[in-house]
């Protein structure tokens, strides 16, 4: 069917093809699927045997060593924090601002930020010299007296990761749940017992819904100080240390700004792949990517503007530990990663966004993979090079990852494609009552300022929104 | 059928791997491994095997046993002091446990008609010593350095620390030496809790 | 159906091998009863003396008992034992004032080598195939003892050779009892640490073939010519502690200290002014300083022995004039005035030369100019100046012959013949240019006994090994011949009861003279060597020693506790004979093997700071240790100037051949700032073959290339004077400890 | 009066023989980690000496320095610590607890003289080379941080002495091993908090200086820097 949405806005809503388009993805699993569940997971099986093999022999299997204490393992960590920006924050953003075209987007971004979160949350462990020992960051009574040093950042990573995490799950599920109840009522079989648990006992009351849409209209304003709290914390780990080139004060808006550049661009390039492997051309239009990629313009912006200032401080103040730094990543031997840096979370990404012509959606996908790439450099850039150049020269050395550090590094990638694409097999990826919702908006051109909680649909719609599926259920094929 | 003996067969698989990971020698370090030498030429703090660390991690112990059936309860009737044989209590760190010359000193003479103490006469005339069993101390991982010495001097009595040996025939671990006992201890007497006190 | 029985045998086999192979060791040793009366826990400090260099520092062990694997009437076990934890300084040592350099540290480290030599072993394999089996004390003692009797039945008593480093104190004398009672010619000496030129130069100059001392405390100018003598030479110990007080010992009084080489040592580092003259022209630089002192008349003119030596000295040295010694030399005449200057109104001034100058063919030349400017000097027995230091009543002073110098035996041809080489702790074949075929000439010998410790590369040839106790588990007695102004016999009783099925090599030698029987046994009537120190101590005690206990078992008691007899007299006055020939000697230019054309570069290996001459090659602790200046740890190098690296282009980090015309060497490149651009310079001490799993394969031996050249007068190897071509082969990787930066924090520059 | 141990580093006396570097070694149970870790700059010396080249050949001068760990009255490795594994002592040291370190290697990254060393491995002796291992000080396991603690042994033990015949330390009476072992006396160990004790005198000398003391990380250790010979000061 090659129906556009702006059809659709004029046509009376047709709730079976919306139903049939989303919940397709759900109901059928095709050999591709397993396919690529397989590589991923196998990639992921190295990377957990690579962990173990470490576990094992100790620590220095990774090519950490004097005085670069800190590697690929920390790199990873603030790279996924990084990430885990993409969603809750960006579709809290958007959900205040009651952007029209977020309604498609937001549940794709706020999984991104669950699965990333998590990920990140394990490199701190991952990279400590005695795991076993990790739960001493769990502030217990004990016999010994002892408690966390909560003057240490490494504690407050601690807290507002979890925070952040328990936050970005609920905003997650919240919405979700009226999904599961459709899937509860759509599909037979262990799929309605599963849906129906999930469902929590939806049953679309007027209660029900006013509770789910306060609950939504909290966590939005929550939610968001926690997530910039969550990466400025990320950033104090180095700006508390007097480290040349950590300790800034530019640090905690860098972060955060690099963390949702880097978060909108995963969430493109996510975006890109569901639209092209679930076939959601319609659901996921290219106005998304045509916002979505002018935000990205202006966080590049933002984050060379920030490059810039940091540096031009540095030179400039000229103290000698911080300009050897400086100029390590200039002009020596960390020069090529640095500009390959700047292309791809500038130079690359700048023209195909700035240029309305190639603001297209391969232009977004192809920035947005670009600045992925860039944006993990640039915490690998910052960690390193300060290390390997602190204040006595002659304790100066260098860094050079192991097979043990890059395989865990690939196994997270591949990681976090297999929980997106197994979650985007299981829970419907586009939030379908939102759609509904928005649609009828769209329909009676309702001035899209009104805030979510008008926007409720009416009783009709929702009777409509739980029977519909009982009519049309044999169009949802079943495994 | 076939399939009930594939299953078996699949779970002793199952164990063997387990097991098999359990013995696994905990890897000492590296660059012993690298030059090839037999782990049993070195020597390192590292536990053997992955389940003596996780022994450890919970805080499991195999109670002692020793050679001869030692009674402390006797000797102590006896108005033989603890020093008299743990020597270095009072000097230095560690109490000491007497070697075999300390129990002939006085068993050429007394009481050498007991079986325990024929058995002892045997060990000494095929020139051997005595085999005893730690019956207390901390493992490597604790990284502590307990000192005898100075409670002692502060007039710390044993049995604080090693329970009512008078009643004890062979030594029993009747105290758990965990750092919650020292502390509570220390925090009594208003003596140093800094942690360099005994972690060094 | 065959599958699932695949499966299980595979399991099963998995399974036994897991736990078979990973049990833990069933400890089902033998507990022996303990031999001494210990107390748990509790330090006990004993005396020691230090046998790693002729310095002969003393020591305090730290002993703490412990449970230990040893061996005990052939059956291995464990035991409560006294176990030595820690050495230091021994506080009231007159060398050495209770401090200790690095690697007397690590000495600790021999006892517990796991490569020692357990037990006696017999050659099994052919010759250096390095296979042994052990034998018993009893039947390896008989072969010897055969051997001996065999050669005195054929009365070829002389074929029996002796080899060994530097022996002094009670262990020379009893060897040399041993080999004059059996008709043997005297010990001959290898020592690479040696200096036999320096010994040979002070003898003819002073009367004192001895290493000199310095008084460096209260000296108010030091110019060294390439003497380490910080690091590795002499007395190094007793000379730091003196050069502490030099710089900061005395308020408003900082001595200037100037060093004169080629390739900046650890010792170069501290100089205030460093100076790097062509190779081998110190002697001539230092008649310069004399020229001017005399001719502008700095000093009263000196006319005794050492003077006398040099030609042209009455006639004020006219061919040393600034001028000329600049175009000898190098060095600017003007700084030669400015130098000569200084060191004349900064008296007392003293003038010390060691190492490298002494190693070119006109080695003897160069002493022989120092021991005059010296004189010239005014420092010459005097405070702040050199000095011998006196020597015990008791002992008489082993005067140095050629004929007991390993090299000029061996190059004499006179090693030929020998039917039993008895070998302790030397190891000539690493240590001598591969040129001069020692391992051949071993080979043809056709008995050879070694007491070493470990199979080295000599000891390898060995025929049988009869190991001694490491130092720390025998008796000690040494006699220092330099680092002090008192006289002091350093003795110490064993520290710890040996490990190993070993006999210290004095008894060994003991048993075996009692077994011979005959001249050999009544020249050593002693039942051990203990008996025969105790005899040896007897006289000391009427002599000046410290308040002298009045009975001998007192005084023999106290020694042992204090650590020796030391006499309460301080005497820095040179100890003075006539010297044996009148000889004048004047600048013979050093002669160098291979064109500078095809070689265009000196070759100077130096003594390493960690692992001297090799010797300490085997202990991890040195091998761990980062090289103060290139900060190597765990191999060798050879050392370029940056601007010369830059144009034979290669860098840092590449393997390079070093080619002389003797042979060839591979080893990583390290540029330093610190040597002449004519200069490829490489530490002493790796590329063992075998010398424990520490040492061996591990880096090369610049020894082996090196030319036959010899020293003129006194015929020991030049090993200045080779010349060699660097070039590159490939890639290596240096064990650098520090990130190889030039600069340094700027609060730390001087005020 | 509670002690403050501090140290004085005389620049001018130091002539760079390791000897400290040794002493340490020996009693602290430091592992040798072999030549491929030493490679990998994983080699363990809780004291260095530092060596400076300045100029060219043939004006080419050299400065060492040795450098342990400053024991900083204001010290950047212990806030960062999680778990308080890094802290500050009763007796103004920096400690470490190495029972209670995780292996963040957070404290390592913070300190400004790059002297916290971490086992990347566990530690192995090649049998019998451990009956050397000083039984008054732990093992470090796999994981864990470790750094110059002082000798912090040797002032437990003398402490111990003095109390129990009753009198105070005299000064220089608990020393470092490198103290005890430094032969040009460059190394001096006492309590700053007693301003008649050589190291406090020394402290205060017009050549102190703090090593890299514009980070105000306030040492225990004080350097004295090198003289310059110039010819009227005889």
């Amino acid at each position: 069917m090659t129906t556009t949405p702006d059809q659709i806005k004029h046509d009376l809503i047709n709730h079976d093809v919306i139903n049939h388009d989303l919940l397709r993805p759900v109901g059928q699993a095709s050999a591709r699927f397993f396919l690529v569940v397989a590589m991923l997971g196998l990639v992921v099986l190295a990377g957990f045997s690579a962990w173990g093999y470490q576990l094992y022999s100790g620590i220095g299997v990774a090519g950490i060593r004097r005085p670069v204490f800190w590697g690929f393992y920390i790199t990873n960590f603030v790279f996924w924090i990084g990430i885990s920006h993409a969603g809750t924050l960006i579709s809290a953003i958007l959900r205040l601002a009651n952007a029209g075209w977020r309604r498609p987007v937001t549940r794709c971004a706020e999984v991104i930020t669950v699965f990333a979160l998590c990920i990140g949350a394990m490199f701190p462990v991952i990279h400590l010299g005695r795991p076993w020992v990790a739960f001493w960051l769990v502030p217990y009574p004990n016999e010994r007296g002892l408690w966390p040093n909560y003057r240490s950042p490494l504690v407050w990573d601690f807290f507002a990761i979890n925070t952040y995490l328990i936050g970005s799950i609920t905003f997650l599920i919240l919405p979700i749940i009226p999904d599961f109840a459709l899937c509860r009522d759509k599909f037979s079989g262990w799929r309605k017992t599963f849906y129906g648990l999930l469902a929590l006992g939806w049953r679309g009351t007027q209660r029900q819904w006013h509770r789910l849409e306060t609950a939504m209209h909290i966590m939005a304003i929550v939610i968001i100080p926690v997530a910039v709290s969550v990466h400025t914390i990320v950033s104090w780990d180095f700006a508390m240390t007097p480290v040349p080139m950590w300790h800034s004060t530019i640090f905690a808006p860098y972060f955060v700004a690099g963390a949702i550049f880097s978060g909108i661009a995963a969430l493109i390039v996510a975006m890109v792949f569901l639209r092209r492997f679930l076939h959601l051309e319609e659901y996921l239009p290219s106005v998304c990517f045509e916002n979505l990629g002018k935000l990205l313009l202006l966080m590049s912006l933002l984050w060379v503007y920030f490059v810039f200032a940091e540096r031009l401080t540095i030179w400039y103040g000229n103290q000698p530990a911080e300009v050897a730094v400086l100029w390590l990543t200039q002009k020596g031997p960390y020069r090529y990663l640095f500009w390959i840096m700047v292309a791809c979370n500038f130079g690359i990404p700048f023209p195909l966004l700035a240029i309305k012509k190639l603001r297209t959606i391969t232009g977004t996908c192809i920035a947005s993979i670009t600045v992925v790439v860039g944006m993990w450099l640039e915490r690998y850039l910052i960690i390193v090079p300060s290390l390997s150049r602190k204040f006595l020269p002659y304790a100066w050395g260098t860094y050079r990852p192991t097979w043990v550090e890059i395989t865990i590094t690939a196994a997270t990638f591949a990681g976090m494609a297999l929980l997106y694409v197994m979650f985007a097999k299981l829970v419907p990826i586009i939030s379908i009552w939102e759609l509904k919702v928005g649609m009828r908006e769209a329909s009676e051109s309702m001035p899209s300022v009104v805030a979510v909680s008008k926007a409720r649909p009416t009783v009709s719609e929702r009777s409509e929104h739980e029977t519909v599926g009982f009519k049309n259920s044999h169009r949802v094929g079943k495994p | 059928m076939r399939s009930r003996i594939r299953g078996l067969s699949l779970i002793f698989v199952g164990l063997a791997a387990v097991s098999s990971f359990f013995l696994w020698p905990t890897s000492s370090a590296n660059s012993v491994k690298r030059r090839g030498i037999d782990s049993q030429d070195v020597f390192t703090p590292a536990h053997p095997t992955i389940l003596d660390s996780l022994r450890e991690f919970i805080g499991w112990r195999e109670t002692p046993v020793q050679p001869l059936a030692f009674t402390h309860r006797k000797h102590i009737e006896n108005q033989i002091a603890c020093t008299a044989c743990h020597k270095g209590v009072n000097q230095g760190p560690s109490a000491g446990i007497p070697d075999i010359n300390v129990c002939m000193r006085c068993h050429t003479f007394f009481a050498k008609d007991r079986p325990e103490i024929k058995k002892l006469a045997g060990i000494f005339d095929s020139g051997q010593d005595i085999t005893w069993q730690r019956v207390y101390g901390f493992s490597p991982s604790a990284h502590v350095k307990f000192n005898h010495a100075p409670h002692i001097h502060a007039s710390v009595d044993c049995s604080v620390c090693h329970g009512d040996v008078k009643s004890m025939t062979v030594a029993v671990r009747a105290v758990n030496l965990n750092m919650g006992f020292c502390l509570s201890c220390h925090r009594a007497k208003q003596v140093s809790t800094d942690c360099v006190t005994c972690h060094f | 159906m065959e599958r699932r029985d695949f499966l299980k045998v595979s399991v099963l086999t998995g399974a036994t091998a897991a736990l078979s192979g990973c049990e833990k060791p069933a400890h089902t040793l033998v507990r022996f009863i303990p031999e001494e009366d210990l107390i748990p826990s509790v330090a006990t400090w004993k005396p020691s003396v230090c046998t790693l260099c002729p310095a002969g520092c003393g020591l305090m062990v730290r002993v703490l008992p412990g449970e230990a694997e040893v061996v005990r009437n052939g059956k291995l076990g464990t035991i409560q034992m006294g176990l030595a934890k820690k050495l230091e300084g021994n506080p009231n040592h007159p060398v050495n004032w209770g401090k200790l350099c690095a690697r007397g540290q690590a000495g600790l480290q021999i006892t517990y080598h796991p490569d020692r030599v357990r037990s006696p072993l017999k050659r099994s394999g052919p010759r250096g195939s390095g296979s042994f089996q052990p034998v018993t004390w009893e039947e390896s003692i008989r072969e010897v003892v055969s051997k001996l009797q065999e050669l005195q039945s054929q009365n070829q008593s002389e074929s029996l050779r002796f080899v060994s480093a530097c022996l002094r104190g009670q262990r020379h004398e009893l060897v040399r009892k041993f080999l004059s009672a059996f008709g043997a010619p005297a010990a001959m000496v290898f020592d690479p640490l040696d200096e036999p030129v320096l010994r040979q130069a002070n003898l003819l100059s002073f009367g004192q073939a001895d290493m000199p001392s310095f008084d460096l405390a209260h000296t108010g100018y030091v110019i060294s010519f390439g003497a380490d003598f910080l690091g590795t030479w002499n007395s190094p110990v007793a000379q730091s502690i003196a050069y502490g007080e030099m710089r900061q010992g005395r308020p408003g009084n900082r001595a200037k200290f100037v060093q004169v080489e080629q390739r900046m040592s650890q010792t170069g580092a501290n100089a205030d002014e460093w100076i790097a003259p062509r190779a081998g022209t110190e002697g001539a630089m230092a008649l310069g300083l004399a020229h001017v002192i005399l001719k502008e008349k700095l000093r009263p003119a000196a006319d005794n022995k050492a003077t006398r030596l040099i030609a042209g000295w009455s006639q004020g040295l006219a061919e040393y004039s600034p001028e000329q010694v600049e175009r000898k030399t190098g060095v600017p005449a003007q700084r030669i005035q400015r130098l000569a200057h200084e060191m004349a109104a900064h008296l007392p001034a003293v003038a010390i030369i060691g190492g490298l100058p002494l190693a070119h063919t006109n080695g003897l030349f160069n002493a022989l100019a120092v021991n005059a400017l010296n004189t010239l000097l005014g420092s010459v027995g005097m405070p702040g100046g050199l000095f011998f230091t006196p020597q015990p009543p008791s002992e008489n002073a082993g005067s140095w012959s050629s004929e007991s110098d390993f090299a000029s035996v061996l190059l004499a041809g006179k090693l030929d013949g020998t039917k039993v080489l008895l070998l302790h702790n030397a190891n000539p074949v690493f240590a001598t240019p591969a040129v001069w075929k020692v391992r051949e000439t071993l080979d043809r010998i056709p008995f050879i006994v070694s007491f070493g410790s470990f199979v080295d590369e000599t000891s390898q040839l060995a025929d049988l090994i009869l190991p001694d106790h490491s130092p720390l588990e025998s008796w000690l007695h040494d006699v220092p011949k330099s680092g002090t102004n008192q006289a002091v016999v350093s003795l110490a009783a064993p520290a710890m009861l040996p490990l190993h099925d070993t006999r210290a090599m004095p008894d060994t030698l003991l048993e075996i003279a009692h077994q011979i029987g005959g001249e050999a046994a009544k020249a050593l009537p002693w039942e051990n060597f203990q008996e025969m120190l105790q005899a040896s101590m007897a006289p000391l005690r009427t002599a000046d020693g410290i308040n002298p206990p009045p009975d001998p078992e007192k005084f023999w008691s106290k020694v042992q506790e204090q650590g020796g007899w030391w006499s309460d007299k301080v005497r820095q006055a040179a100890r003075s004979a006539i010297p044996q020939k009148q000889l004048v000697t004047e600048f013979a230019p050093p002669q160098f093997d291979g064109e500078e054309s095809s070689f265009p570069f000196h070759f100077q290996p130096y003594v390493s700071q960690a692992v001297l001459d090799g010797s300490l090659a085997h202990l991890p602790w040195m091998q761990e240790m980062p090289d103060a200046l290139s900060t190597v740890m765990w191999g060798t190098w050879v050392e370029i100037n940056p601007k010369t690296a830059q144009k034979l282009a290669i860098e840092q980090d590449d393997l390079v051949e070093v080619r002389s015309q003797h042979g060839k060497l591979l080893a990583p490149l390290l540029v330093s700032p610190g040597i002449a651009f004519d200069v490829v310079a490489m530490p002493m001490g790796q590329g063992h073959e075998s010398f424990g799993r520490y040492a061996s394969g591990r880096g090369a031996n610049p020894m082996t290339i090196l030319a036959p050249m010899q020293v003129a007068e006194t015929g020991s190897l030049a090993w200045a004077s080779t010349r060699v071509q660097v070039s590159k082969v490939g890639k290596a990787k240096l064990a650098l400890f520090s990130g190889g930066l030039f600069e340094r924090p700027s609060e730390l520059q001087q005020r | 009066m509670a002690h403050r141990w501090g140290m004085a580093v005389d620049l001018d006396r130091c002539t760079g023989c390791e000897a400290c570097v040794v002493a340490c070694r020996a009693e602290n149970n430091i592992p040798s980690v072999g030549e491929d870790q030493a490679q990998k700059g994983r080699a363990i010396h809780w004291i260095r000496v530092e060596r400076y080249y300045e100029g060219e050949f043939p004006d080419v001068r050299v400065k060492f320095q040795p450098v342990l760990c400053q024991q900083c009255n204001n010290a950047p490795c212990e806030p960062v610590c999680p778990t308080y594994a890094s802290y500050h002592t009763d007796e103004g040291l920096n400690g470490q607890v190495y029972n209670r370190c995780i292996g963040t290697r957070y404290c390592a990254n913070a300190c400004s003289y790059t002297v916290r060393f971490f086992n990347f491995f566990n530690p192995a002796w090649d049998k019998p080379l451990h009956l050397q291992l000083n039984p008054d000080v732990s093992l470090r396991q796999v994981g864990i941080m470790e750094k110059c603690t002082f000798c912090v042994q040797r002032i437990k033990s003398a402490e111990i002495r003095a109390k129990e015949e009753k009198r105070e330390l005299r000064d220089g009476e608990p020393a470092p091993a490198c103290v005890q072992s430094c032969p040009p006396r460059a190394l001096v160990f006492g309590d700053l908090n007693d301003p008649e004790s050589e190291v406090s005198r020394l402290a205060r000398s017009r050549r102190g200086v703090k090593l890299l003391g514009e980070l105000g990380t306030q040492p225990n250790v004080t350097y004295l820097q090198r003289n310059e010979w110039n010819d009227n000061n005889t």
